[in-house]
């Protein structure tokens, strides 16, 4: 097992973890700041990919795709939350969770019949196309690279926002009293539905930044919704830093379990066995980190201040 | 009254493109038969065994359906399969082909007129032979995966540069790409269909490894190429069907499923027409309420194969040719072109386990 | 108490006597479907009324109760597998088809799986409690997709349904009745629990815990009693269900589950006896239904969920009754 | 003198820098009412709370009734007869006053895993509790469910719930507080009829109850008291005067 | 112009009635003590106010500008401001945050307001969820004054407070109405309380049942509405 190996897988671990943080951060400020659990969340990532492979098809531009992307999910965020969220602030997580799940089906559903049931595909612009060599002999593929650097920004930028402004210190009291806020004469309705539109938003550039590397499919946002939902768990609800910290960790502790622990297995079993008994417990793994994290720190490692 | 055909298949989800292909084919088939006398039941499996199993229990029981067919996945094949046959009713499989249900378990009304799991990737084992010594190898982590590893391993003679197992599913090859640039392999044989197939080859496109690749025809099919680009182009991959396969039956259905639909038609979409074929073949011959007769006559496989020569094995399994095919670009469109003959009237390995 | 019978009660005594009187008359009109269909509300309610336990009363929001609904499957295919080819059991016992003790050990198999699972995901709360126990479910999920055993991703099949003394489970209208049977049995469960001690303070424990543990109750032991009870009823809602598919796979233990039977509960009011019974019969019709007018059914269905949440306070019970369930 | 029946010695608790609880020494004796004032932020509650278990001390070991309450959480120790009441109230919304008295009258009588026979009407539990409720006057308002309350009465059901639990010392943290005149006038009385039940440890601010119903003062200054005595000594104590009343005496 | 005019306002919790016809002026410089027993309605007035929950009768008028209809963030902003009953801080912001999260106009700074509260300068980066409840008291005061409010309606705010600290309050109070301040309070010690006050509204069960000034509001009056 080579250094370049392990370095590639590394960095495997962290640009997977980026795309995490990326879909977690929308929804772990729009759990966080309005205690709503949006399960429609990876139907916006679903729309933002759609809506970039759409447009690059249409215009030939990765990058008015991927304008295009942010456009829609946010106006498909800002749209959501006036018609559906705005009525949920005050219920329960159940209600919530019932209402969100609809969405999935009409969205999901919505985007078939527009689009077809055949996946779309986007690729990858020309100027990150390819690979570039790594300290120590290895390649890595550009646009994965490219793909970290977005998320550190991302992750710099909200984590600004939240805490050094008037708008995040007005979300954040939002988050714990909604109705004080608002008589303090802060126009909370408007407020949040600008903060949905801007997790939406980021939902959606994951999903055609993703996009172009995998394929752009209905059906897409399930499984990123749900490791989303463990990474903002893992890290703590409301917190950026949490989100970022969870989206690493469950990033690389996926991808290193998936290529170590058959090899470790195989020093005990045989080789095929260790296979897929390493292949069964990698898949496990990132919810056993989470259940272990949980029992222990039962708020997440970066539990909320309130 | 008309005969009632129950027709299981995945039309949503990542593995939708495979069942829309096999539901048009068949549509289309009996749609060009003229066959007044045929009614289908689709439903939308999504992928789903447990929600096949309703389904069939519905087609069975409400629909009092006497044929059913469609099913893409083996384990949603498997969840269907022994208890509808059990009940009497006939199933053809138009492309799952678990090796249970070829072996141990085969069934007097089952009939698969696909293949069985193992063959595509037999033959692309014994292909990599020609130019290959050290190939890495990856399947989803599912038994038709194993089956697919079993298939090559059990024809391939050079070395294994690695083995892995993804997951059922999985969009992002990254962690297993890095392993294959880090195994010193000469070559690829991946067998990942549908959605999988695409996000694999387009990031090992980008990845920089440039190792030769080569699948089943699954991984390689003409729902995948499209979204898989140039990159896909001169790949190598098998298969017992090809769009330029030279025989009349396969040309009218190349010309009949483009001028219908406006696209190319799939592996799928072949197998699903050859099932609606051969149902027609059968009906000509014998009604659907006599079982037995009609078992006979679907046994006789009388009907137009696009593949060329068809004929059913004891455990009703097909015996056929499987090809090379190389991926090639026709104008804009990618598609496949049969280069080579892998085996000819090939069988199955389990055909001895069943006694029927 | 006669003038005092709620509206709740006669719309839940005309559902419950629509899913009795649906199946007898179609099995008379020889449509075996609609038997088939009412015996899987029947089972989809009473694992929901299991986890209704759970969650209605004890506001444990469990996203993993598939878990349990999947291991009760699993007993029943496992148990039926080696009962046909022959196999002893793990641990030597022999296989038997005999439902009854399908059933009691797909029970006692979750209770005791549930108790480390609700031990452990008790230390958390809210969301947190959600998440958990859906990583606990998950594990499990992914345990069953790679054990190669029992079919791994492939699943198993009943060859045979299992068997009841004297009766013909392999004819659909006995098998309904069955689970009519014990679908009434999960129903006065939740009824003795609501109405009793033990439900006080399970219900204190959802809406405020410190209250509870300042009247001198620790509010784990009350909730874990009830994750446990609702784990086990939900268990054998899973073996009647294998059984009624004649089929298993980890799709039964898969998160989609755990969310459709909580939808289930909400669609139908949570909280309230006869939610899930509700629930169940509305989703699956609208299922069928819908299924039967347009390939697009998902998107209607959306709607109509939407329309419930958004417009129906208290779920299709709480829309019909017209009135929040009493404290 | 009989041993107290509570007695705390040597508490400390830090919240990082913060010496909340510095040192309390202090004890509950049988049919007094003990005052423990102090300004705000003194730590009075966080004492509270170390007391009934939702808080652990840093060092020190509390005796309730000669037993270590050390390893105990909040509802064993309220098992053992430590009742209390909140400084911000704390009940369950949905049940109505009767009800959320009602679960007080089944944990004392240690039933709650009972799963059958109902509640509802069941005289064992409606009697006790309707009669705490009388006690405290809220018995016109029993069926209302307890978040449609006001504030005042909620802090009235939280006294009717801390009686029904019949415990053998209480720590009842500013339980005036939004009541008004009245309402204080009425439970300053009550109180002091309770005295005699079972012994309370009194916080509060209403300095006009305080000195009406306090045997002994304890004065709690930045996690230390300053002073124990008497009122008359205690409102002529010039620090405490500084610290804490004011011109209030 | 009276700067406030609530006529005949019923208000509503669900179902349920909680206001009858309250009615209520203040004048600009204003200071009015809202009374009455436990449950009578007080904070539902000031809730009604504030739109908070909204009146189904009767008309309220700020600055001559009925207030049916408009969102609570526009009703604040019209010079509304509030400390509430249980000061609800915001417990996930410092206090300085707390002071800072809805500040408008220029009068009163964050100078100003830990001038008037050292205590609150003392833990201006300390999270509100580990102040004390008197500290907590001071806070929301401060934070409503951040507002510049031509209203300051205080509704228990001397609830909890030791002594001195109570003091403090009410000397602030009466530092305020000397600059001209409008407020409206509800407290429940009339000794403090009455001295302050222009005049007195006693509710009784969601209506006015008394107005003038508390020289009006005799021992037996007070006996009667209030139970002194
Ligand atoms: N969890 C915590 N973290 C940090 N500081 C805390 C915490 N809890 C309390 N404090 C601090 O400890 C001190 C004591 O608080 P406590 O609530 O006990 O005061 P108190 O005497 O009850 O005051 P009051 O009369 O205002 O209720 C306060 O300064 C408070 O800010
Ligand atoms: N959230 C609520 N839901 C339903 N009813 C409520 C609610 N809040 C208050 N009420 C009812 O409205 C009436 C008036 O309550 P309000 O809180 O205005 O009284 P108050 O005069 O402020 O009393 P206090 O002095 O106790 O604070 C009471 O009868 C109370 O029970
Ligand atoms: C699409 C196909 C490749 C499916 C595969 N043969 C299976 O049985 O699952
Ligand atoms: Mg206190
Ligand atoms: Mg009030």
């Amino acid at each position: 097992m080579s250094i370049a190996l392990i370095i590639e897988q590394l960095l495997n671990g962290l640009q997977l973890g980026v795309m995490l943080f990326l879909i977690a951060a929308g929804l772990t400020l729009i759990f966080g700041v309005m205690g709503l659990i949006n399960l429609a969340h990876g139907s916006l990532y679903m729309i933002g990919a759609f809506a970039c492979a759409a447009v690059a098809a249409a215009t030939g531009s990765f990058w008015i795709g991927l304008v295009a992307s942010l456009a829609a999910a946010a106006a498909a965020g800002a749209l959501m939350e006036v018609a559906v969220i705005r009525r949920l602030y005050e219920r329960d997580h159940l209600d919530q969770v019932l209402a969100t799940f609809a969405l999935i089906l009409i969205l999901s559903e919505g985007m078939r019949w527009l689009f077809g049931s055949f996946p779309l595909y986007l690729d990858i612009p020309p100027v990150l196309q390819g690979a570039v060599p790594l300290p120590g002999g290895g390649q890595y593929q550009l646009y994965r690279l490219a793909i970290i650097g977005v998320g550190i920004v991302v992750a710099v930028g909200l984590y600004l926002l939240i805490s050094r402004t008037r708008l995040g210190m007005r979300i954040r009291a939002g988050e714990s009293d909604r109705e004080m806020i608002a008589a303090l004469g802060v126009d909370i309705r408007t407020l949040y539905t600008v903060v949905f539109a801007l997790g939406a938003a980021l939902a959606g550039l994951a999903g055609a930044l993703v996009g172009a590397l995998q394929s752009v499919q209905v059906g897409m946002g399930e499984p990123a919704l749900i490791l989303a939902f463990v990474v903002i768990v893992i890290g703590g609800i409301g917190s950026i830093k949490g989100a970022l910290v969870g989206a690493v960790l469950v990033g690389v502790v996926d991808t290193m379990g998936r290529f170590l622990l058959p090899k470790l297995l195989a020093l005990a079993l045989p080789a095929s066995q260790a296979n897929s008994v390493g292949a069964a417990l990698a898949s496990m793994l990132i919810y056993i980190v989470m259940a272990l994290i949980l029992a222990f720190r039962p708020r997440g490692l970066f539990a909320g201040q309130a | 009254e008309p005969v009632k055909i129950g027709v299981i298949t995945t039309l949503s989800g990542g593995g939708a493109g495979l069942g829309v292909d096999t539901r048009d084919a068949l549509v289309l088939a009996f749609k060009k038969a003229g066959n007044k006398d045929v009614e289908l039941v689709i439903e939308d499996d999504a992928q789903k065994p447990e929600l096949a199993v309703q389904i069939a229990e519905k087609m069975i029981q409400s629909d009092k359906v006497d044929l059913m067919t469609g099913i893409i996945w083996s384990n949603l094949a498997m969840a269907v399969v022994p208890n509808t046959v059990a009940q009497d009713v006939i199933y053809l499989s138009p492309n799952a082909g678990p090796s249970a249900l070829a072996g141990a378990n085969c069934h007097k009304n089952y009939f698969n007129v696909a293949y069985q799991n193992d063959n595509f990737h037999e033959a692309m084992g014994q292909y990599a032979n020609q130019d290959y010594k050290k190939t890495f190898i990856l399947a989803p982590n599912y038994p038709a995966g194993k089956d697919s590893l079993t298939g090559f391993k059990r024809y391939y003679k050079g070395e294994l540069a690695g083995e892995l197992y993804t997951q059922v599913g999985q969009t992002d090859y990254a962690a297993e790409i890095a392993q294959i640039r880090a195994s010193g392999a000469d070559s690829v044989f991946f067998f990942l269909p549908g959605g999988m197939g695409i996000a694999f080859m387009k990031q090992y496109a980008q990845s920089g490894v440039g190792l030769p690749v080569l699948g089943p025809s699954f991984s390689f099919s003409q729902d995948v190429l499209p979204a898989v680009g140039d990159a896909a182009l001169g790949v190598k991959n098998s298969a017992s069907w090809s769009k330029d396969l030279d025989n009349e039956a396969n040309k009218e259905f190349v010309e009949a499923f483009q001028a219908e639909y406006g696209r190319l038609p799939s592996i799928y979409a072949a197998q699903s027409w050859d099932t609606a074929n051969l149902i027609l073949s059968a009906l000509a011959k014998a009604s659907v309420k006599d079982k037995d007769a009609f078992r006979a006559a679907l046994k006789e496989a009388d009907f137009k194969s696009v593949r060329g020569e068809f004929t059913f094995n004891t455990n009703q399994h097909p015996i056929q040719n499987i090809y090379v095919r190389e991926v090639v670009k026709e104008g804009d469109v990618l598609t496949n072109k049969i280069i080579g003959t892998a085996f000819e009237k090939h069988g199955d390995a389990y055909v001895e386990q069943c006694k029927m | 108490m006669m003038a005092g019978v709620s509206r709740e009660t006669w719309i839940s005594a005309v559902l419950v006597a629509l899913l009795v009187a649906v199946p007898l008359a179609a099995t008379a009109a020889g449509e075996p479907f609609y038997v088939t269909l009412a015996t899987r509300i029947a089972i989809l309610a009473l694992a929901a009324v299991g986890l209704n336990i759970a969650l209605g009363l004890g506001g444990l929001v469990s996203f993993g109760h598939a878990a349990f609904f999947g291991l009760g499957g699993y007993v029943a295919g496992i148990f039926a597998a080696h009962a046909f080819n022959g196999a002893p059991l793990p641990f030597g016992f022999a296989a038997t088809t005999a439902m009854p003790v399908i059933w009691l050990v797909a029970i006692a198999l979750c209770g005791l799986v549930a108790l480390p699972i609700g031990a452990i995901s008790l230390r958390t709360a809210g969301v947190y409690f959600i998440m958990i126990t859906l990583a606990f479910a998950q594990m499990i999920y992914y345990f069953a997709v790679s054990w190669p055993d029992y079919g791994g991703e492939d699943g198993l099949s009943i060859y045979v349904r299992n068997s009841f003394p004297g009766l013909n489970t392999a004819q659909p209208l006995p098998y309904f009745l069955l689970c009519l049977g014990l679908l009434a049995a999960g129903l006065v469960l939740f009824w003795c629990i609501q109405g009793s001690r033990f439900g006080a303070a399970l219900e204190a424990s959802r809406q405020n815990a410190t209250r509870l543990a300042a009247v001198g109750i620790t509010p784990f032991g009350i909730r874990l009693a009830a994750f446990v009870i609702s784990a086990m009823v939900t268990g054998l809602a899973g073996a009647l269900f294998a059984d009624l598919n004649r089929f298993v796979s980890p799709s039964m233990l898969s998160w989609h589950m755990s969310g459709e039977l909580i939808v289930l509960i909400i669609l139908g009011g949570k909280g309230r006896l006869f939610g899930p019974l509700a629930g169940a019969m509305v989703y699956v019709l609208f299922e069928y239904a819908l299924g039967g007018i347009t390939e697009r059914w998902q998107f209607f269905l959306g709607l109509i969920l939407l329309g419930v949440v958004l417009f129906a306070r208290g779920g299709f019970l709480g829309l019909l009754a017209g009135k929040a369930r009493h404290g | 003198m009989a041993e107290p029946i509570l007695q705390l010695s040597e508490i400390r608790k830090t919240f990082g820098a913060l010496k909340a609880t510095d040192g309390v020494s202090l004890d509950l004796r049988k049919g007094e009412i003990h005052a423990l004032i102090g300004p705000n932020g003194a730590g009075k509650s966080t004492l509270i709370h170390q007391i009934c278990g939702s808080i652990r001390p840093d060092s020190g070991t509390i005796r309730f009734l000669g037993e270590d309450m050390a390893g105990l959480d909040m509802a064993a120790r309220v098992r053992k007869g430590l009742g209390r009441s909140f400084q911000i109230s704390s009940l369950a919304p949905e049940f109505s006053a009767l009800r959320n008295v009602m679960l007080a009258v089944q944990a004392r009588q240690g039933s709650s895993y009972r799963f059958f026979r109902p509640v509802a009407g069941d005289r064992s539990l409606t009697g006790p509790a309707m009669a705490m409720l009388e006690r405290v006057g809220l018995e016109k308002r029993a069926k209302v469910p307890a978040a449609e309350l006001s504030h005042g009465e909620r802090r009235q059901l939280e006294i009717a719930i801390a009686l029904a639990l019949e415990p053998k010392a209480f720590l009842f943290d500013e339980p005036m507080a939004g009541l008004g005149p009245e309402g204080s006038k009425r439970l300053t009385g009550f109180l002091d009829g309770l005295r005699h039940e079972a012994p309370i440890l009194l916080v509060e601010h209403d300095m006009d109850a305080v000195f009406a119903l306090a045997d002994r003062i304890s004065v709690l200054v930045y996690g230390r008291i300053i002073a124990t005595g008497t009122v008359a000594e205690i409102r002529s104590d010039p620090e405490v005067r500084r610290a804490y009343l004011g011109d209030a005496a | 112009m009276s700067l406030l005019v609530l006529d005949r306002v019923e208000s509503f919790y669900g179902a349920s009635q909680a206001l009858f016809g309250v009615k209520l002026t203040i004048e600009d410089g204003e200071v009015v003590a809202l009374m009455g027993r436990n449950g009578m309605g007080k904070t539902t007035t000031i809730s009604s106010i504030l739109g908070l929950v909204r009146p189904r009768a009767g008309s309220i008028r700020f600055a001559g500008k009925e207030l049916a209809g408009l969102r609570p963030h526009r009703i604040a902003r019209l010079g509304l401001g509030l400390v509430p009953e249980g000061r609800r801080c915001f417990p996930n912001l410092t206090v300085e945050e707390n002071l800072l999260v809805a500040a408008r106009g220029s009068d009163w700074t964050l100078g100003r307001v830990t001038e008037l509260f050292p205590r609150l300068g003392e833990r201006r980066s300390q999270y509100a969820n580990t102040l004390s409840g008197g500290e907590q008291q001071m806070l929301a005061i401060g934070r409503a004054l951040m507002t510049n409010p031509r209203l300051l309606i205080l509704d228990e705010a001397t609830e909890g407070l030791a002594p001195v600290i109570r003091q403090d309050i009410w000397a602030a109070i009466r530092k305020l109405k000397a600059a001209g301040q409008s407020i409206l309070v509800v407290d429940k010690t009339l000794s403090e309380l009455l001295p302050v006050a222009d005049r007195c509204f006693v509710l009784e069960k969601g209506v006015t049942v008394f107005e003038g000034t508390p020289d009006a509001l005799t021992p037996e009056l007070q006996d009667r509405y209030l139970g002194v």
